[in-house]
């Protein structure tokens, strides 16, 4: 109950998640649904508690009503303190004007009063992206051993992959001395998984200072992180070896989900020294009927299975007719399968109603095989949420659908 | 509903289910895969907007206020009103009746202001709100309304009797009030043991019966004031079961795998609630076989299930057979190992190749943490 | 814990207060503390509940940090509610850009789906400037029984104070059938309260209508209620009788404090059929010590009072020294007024501290006999939140200070 | 302080404060103005950083419960760990010792996984946070830490004995152990009550005792294994206050009335945490005079307050005089009427021209709800 804090997380959760197509028309990215009855922002959010970090304010820009209304008073998260928990810190006007979040440096800035209310040593700054557990403690008292401004945490990728990353040069002992951004030839495969500790009292410095620069971006990568380097600060790499997935593309979303289903998942959600939190929504158990055919499939409560089930996630409250077949597809929450329904490699959105025998994407295989794929959707078929797909109708492979079909 | 209160009766701790009740209230065993008996009460009325509930407890309850905590779920953490737990008073180490129970509330009754009071037995598994009872009772001028549901009662072996049959006439007021009758197979509104009554009245036939050291509900209230009060019958139409035996126990968990039954009981604007526990989906492997079987969150199915419930948690591996049972949270059901009409209370585990097979009537029941 | 929800009520928070001068430079309006241990916001939250309105939007956008700490999670209003409760809507992005609140009516506009969640048949409009109580279901009731559109709490003020209000002028049995901004030659009394019952549906297509506008301002007054009007609209006016203090001004917001102090009290914040809720700080009981001489005074806890006070208002958490007198003054929480000090007619704001035999202000019947008033101040000293005046200094009457004098 | 689990013995119901415990526990008596007695063991806890606490009960508990309620204002309301009252097993009417009220908690504390334990009794007035004694704990290789107060023990008439003081050696191991000892007026090492053990040895001691039918935690544990444990003692060197007796009460609430005591009890950054009541400042009209007092919201002060302590919502009326009393929430003392050396419960009220005087040591004690 003392007010000062060790560490205080930010979360930045204010981006829209374009790559990820129809399902963030209504919702900001990491309020997307994951792993049957989860969402994107519960794997940040249950690592700050788990990592014993009870303060965290969550910045919000981009469609925040369900983000809002998700977290809530913050107690799925046990982030409902009387001192600290979790704060929703949306852009606001002071004196005469208001300002948007300008970037991630700039949105931290803004609530700079926010922070030093609780008097940190250090903040961590985290982002709603990426599927991962993390302890976030053992990070801050590697800071603090390194005595340094700032850690990156990195993660080793192929150096094929390194291309397409923030990339961390360093010295032998992790200091780092050059960051570069998607490298064409990288010196190094530690990729950033864009999770900082900064020593509060430097990071409010370099804030101000990118702040009064009119010509900054106000972004960590671009400008803080560089400015800090150039400066001669001490800046760690700590490098992490575990399982870490980045959730921006629909197809990596799709992966994510289905690495859920592998024997010893490398995220395993059923582990009790780690748990992920969530909102949990109050349904009965899952019926499962005896027309029902369901194999290698995660199936979440309040869904009714009368069909075949197979290599999908069926999220709660979620229904599959008689005689549907799923396969290789993730079925978001509440939506409904009417009888006789195909649905292959797709993602259907929330709320979202098949008709009696509508056909949804391709078989995999066939998909790839005969398919342009698109640009967002890859082979995937992807429906919005809320919308109507009439009896006997069919979205294309490929397609990616936004309104009725009826 | 503002101006009524809630209580519940939890502190059933029938002798006739005792295998399950050994170290909880009856109130508190597990139901339906997620879910504890008492959750249904408390459920209907919340539903009912009802925001103020005392819950009248006696030993054993422990478990019940972990389950219950401070009634997030619910919806009764307030400020104003909320969930009261009404531990018994030290020296009393039980009620003779719903009447001696009720004495231990009367501080808590006396100090609310509402005009109506809920008495609610917490072993009945049914979806109702009391809107219409209400009415109805205001609207007769009643001074006591019993909920009743029409039917013939399913007579399980071990029951507890059949409770209370009432008989009322064209005005449904009633006439006569049996306690424990012996019936055949004919059709008789058997009260539900949720009973609508005026606060101030509650409070005197609670002194009346403190000061004649009388302590039940039927017999010293409704009979004995059959005639000089108005005590009128509700009917309620819906599906109920009242759970007071293994036999009636493991039959209103079977009756889920209806889909009529569910929908009654789950797929409604009023829900209910119970505790929230923290687990990942189930996850079906490549050698699941399930058919016709309700299962929570949790699980993680490599063997074969059948017309069976499977609470949070449950392990079924590779080639355990599992048929016509109830399997409890977290329990393991080891390769090779068939289970048929058993019901496993919490954190039991089957060992490989075991087989255990009770009777329709007669499941088997294993206690909680034992290792087959 | 039916969705379905009767009516919900929007709060109009966003408001930057401007006439109240330095005090509203760190923080929202009806976060502005009153009487002893409340903030403004209190009257009206505590209204809502009182009234039976469990589902409360508080429309946030000046310096929103301080009101949604204080806001929280809603517990000490009784709106933590697992459906419904308080919720705090900050302006936000959707599709590429953003959009603050243009007005009321497009704060509302702006919030739709929120409402639309709970499908409510009445929308309460309120906002964060007034002191009052009032059970706002009477006021629904009316609406139904009048089958209105819209129902307009009115006051009856003096004709001439009615040039200073929006006026309804209405036909014999309340229905109003013209409104007038301050009108000149007012030809009713009934001033608008600012407390609106609008049927949803009728509101929502008016509030659309209003957003395809591009000439409108989106306000109520200037715009929803006469385009209702002009449609021919059911409108009534509802007639509140009780006591209701607009506190925009310094003046009024000294004035309506000191109210608490007459016998009878108009407001009685003591009445516990209607409780006036307040997040409550956690203090000791306060201590008057052998030295402290008070009089027609409220004192809250956590107060120190060594000295003299008289005809005041000490806020919680604030020290008064030794041969200090503090006369006709606004002690703000937790402000520091050391020995010797004099304070007099002035209003000090938060955490500020006042150094030995300091002098502020001058003595009520002194200023206004002698002195310019100030164009916010009146004859009255203001000084900000969390400045510092120095031992001996002094701060004149008339003078609205908001930084350190040393 | 994450391994580290909180229980509190709030069970004290002690004989020779009847007047003010005969419908509440002793930890549940009303202290300084809006506190109870129980929130400094409370939130000594919470503010050590401990976040699971368990409330080891007896009977007349329903005032507690209803003070702690969901553990809210404690920011004990958790998903994880929180505060977890303990009710007595039914058939339990009290508690000979330490120990047999600790067998209550057995389970809880087998189900726990934190390495340490410490037992705190609710009847002490001290704000003091546990990291110190819990690292000394840690580097002695202690496996009990008692926390003691060294001094002069204030005797206070009717006293409930000194509880018990303890020797230490120059390393602070405690080299004997007296219980309730006659002393006079010397320096010694009074133990508080609080005291530091390893989870696991606290278990075996439990065990150890039930098996044995023994109860005392003095006698059958301290005692007994002065030898063969390592029992350290920690020095606590700030205020502190047992209450033991309504002398003792009396005097710890005038206490307040210090200035340093007041700061270094409540003017910390560890703060003392309570139940919230919602009440309006305190208002003085034109006809009061008011010193030296520590006064609640709530109050109407027309009268003259000296000396005195008032709890919330009391209203003194015109020419009232109160001197070196006590006033309990919701009291009203009426025109011209007169207290001295007077504790009154919740509810009182003084009628006019009432007259009532106490002496410094025997202040008269006016029962919950009584009209004088």
């Amino acid at each position: 109950m003392r007010t000062k804090k060790r560490a205080v997380a930010m979360l930045l959760a204010g981006g829209q998640g374009s790559r990820l197509g129809v399902l963030t028309k209504k919702v900001a990215k990491p309020a997307i649904p994951f792993g049957g009855k989860y969402r994107i922002i519960d794997f940040p959010l249950s690592n700050c508690i788990n990592s014993g970090i009870d303060t965290v304010g969550v910045l919000t820009q981009y469609m925040p009503l369900d983000l809002n209304g998700y977290i809530g008073n913050g107690q799925p998260w046990d982030l409902d303190r009387n001192d600290g928990g979790v704060s929703v810190l949306p852009p606001y006007v002071r004196g005469k004007d208001g300002e948007w979040y300008k970037g991630t440096a700039n949105a931290i800035y803004q609530n700079i009063r926010f922070i030093e209310r609780y008097d940190p040593e250090y903040v961590v700054v985290l982002s709603g992206d990426h599927i991962y557990k993390m302890d976030y403690s053992k990070m801050i008292d590697y800071t603090e051993e390194k005595n340094a401004a700032c850690t990156i945490a990195v993660l080793n990728v192929t150096l094929e992959e390194a291309t397409r990353f923030g990339i961390m040069n360093t010295e032998e002992d992790d200091r780092i001395y050059e960051f570069e951004e998607k490298p064409a030839h990288p010196k190094s495969t530690k990729a950033s998984m864009g999770v900082y500790v900064f020593e509060w009292k430097k990071m409010k410095k370099y804030l101000e200072e990118d702040e009064a620069d009119p010509n900054s971006e106000n972004d960590f990568g671009k400008n803080i992180i560089p400015n800090m380097l150039a400066a001669g600060e001490r800046m760690y790499a700590y490098e992490f070896d575990g399982y870490w997935k980045d959730v921006g593309t629909l197809q990596s979303l799709w992966d994510a989900n289905m690495e859920l289903l592998l024997p010893d998942s490398p995220i395993n959600l059923g582990d009790n020294t780690w748990k992920i939190y969530a909102r949990n929504p109050n349904e009965m158990p899952h019926y499962t009927s005896g027309h029902a055919k369901v194999k290698n499939a995660m199936v979440s409560e309040g869904c009714r299975i009368h069909g075949t089930v197979e290599n999908s996630i069926i999220f709660h409250g979620a229904y599959v007719g008689r005689g549907t077949v799923v396969k290789d597809s993730l079925i978001l929450p509440n939506t409904v399968i009417e009888d006789g329904a195909v649905v292959e490699y797709s993602i259907i959105g929330q709320n979202t109603h098949i008709g009696k025998n509508a056909k949804i994407g391709a078989p995999k295989e066939v998909a790839e095989a005969t398919v342009t794929p698109g640009k967002m959707t890859g082979y995937m078929a992807v429906l919005a949420d809320d919308i109507t797909i009439g009896d006997g109708q069919v979205v294309a492979p490929a397609e990616m659908l936004d309104e009725d079909r009826l | 509903m503002k101006d009524t209160l809630g209580l519940i009766f939890a502190y059933q701790n029938d002798e006739l289910m005792k295998s399950l009740t050994q170290k909880r209230a009856l109130s508190s065993i597990p139901f339906g895969g997620r879910y504890r008996v008492v959750d249904f009460a408390l459920s209907n009325l919340v539903n009912s907007g009802v925001t103020k509930v005392g819950i009248i407890t006696r030993n054993n309850y422990q478990s019940l206020m972990d389950h219950l905590g401070s009634g997030k779920e619910w919806d009764l953490s307030r400020k104003n009103g909320g969930m009261y737990i009404l531990p018994p008073f030290a020296q009393n180490s039980g009620y003779r009746g719903k009447m001696e129970a009720l004495r231990n509330a009367e501080n808590f009754i006396r100090k609310s202001t509402e005009e109506y009071v809920i008495l609610s037995s917490a072993d009945v598994i049914f979806n109702m709100t009391f809107d219409d009872a209400l009415r109805f009772h205001k609207e007769k001028g009643a001074d006591i309304t019993l909920i009743y549901k029409k039917g013939v009662v399913k007579q399980f072996d071990g029951g507890a009797g059949s409770g209370c049959i009432i008989e009322t006439n064209g005005d449904e007021r009633v006439t006569d009030i049996a306690v424990n009758p012996v019936i055949g197979g004919e059709v008789v509104k058997r009260g539900l043991e949720q009973i609508i009554i005026g606060r101030s009245l509650l409070e005197s036939l609670i002194n009346e019966c403190t000061s004649h050291n009388m302590y039940s509900l039927h017999r010293d209230v409704l009979q004995r004031h059959l005639n000089d009060l108005k005590i009128y019958g509700y009917e309620y139409d819906g599906y109920c079961a009242k759970i007071d035996s293994i036999a009636s126990y493991y039959a209103a968990n079977m009756d889920l795998l209806d889909g009529d039954i569910r929908s009654a009981l789950f797929y409604q604007d009023d829900q209910i609630f119970t505790k929230i526990r923290d687990e990942a989906p189930t996850l079906y492997t490549n050698s699941a076989e399930v058919t016709n079987s309700l299962i929570a969150d949790g699980c993680v199915i490599e063997g074969t299930v059948e017309n069976s419930i499977l609470f949070r948690g449950v392990h079924v591996r590779k080639g355990a057979v599992i048929r016509n049972s109830i399997i409890m949270q977290d329990c393991e059901i080891q390769e090779k190992s068939e289970l048929q009409y058993a019901i496993t209370d919490k954190d039991v585990v089957i060992r490989e190749n075991r087989k255990l097979f009770g009777y329709n009537l007669y499941p088997m029941v294993l206690a909680k943490g034992s290792v087959v």
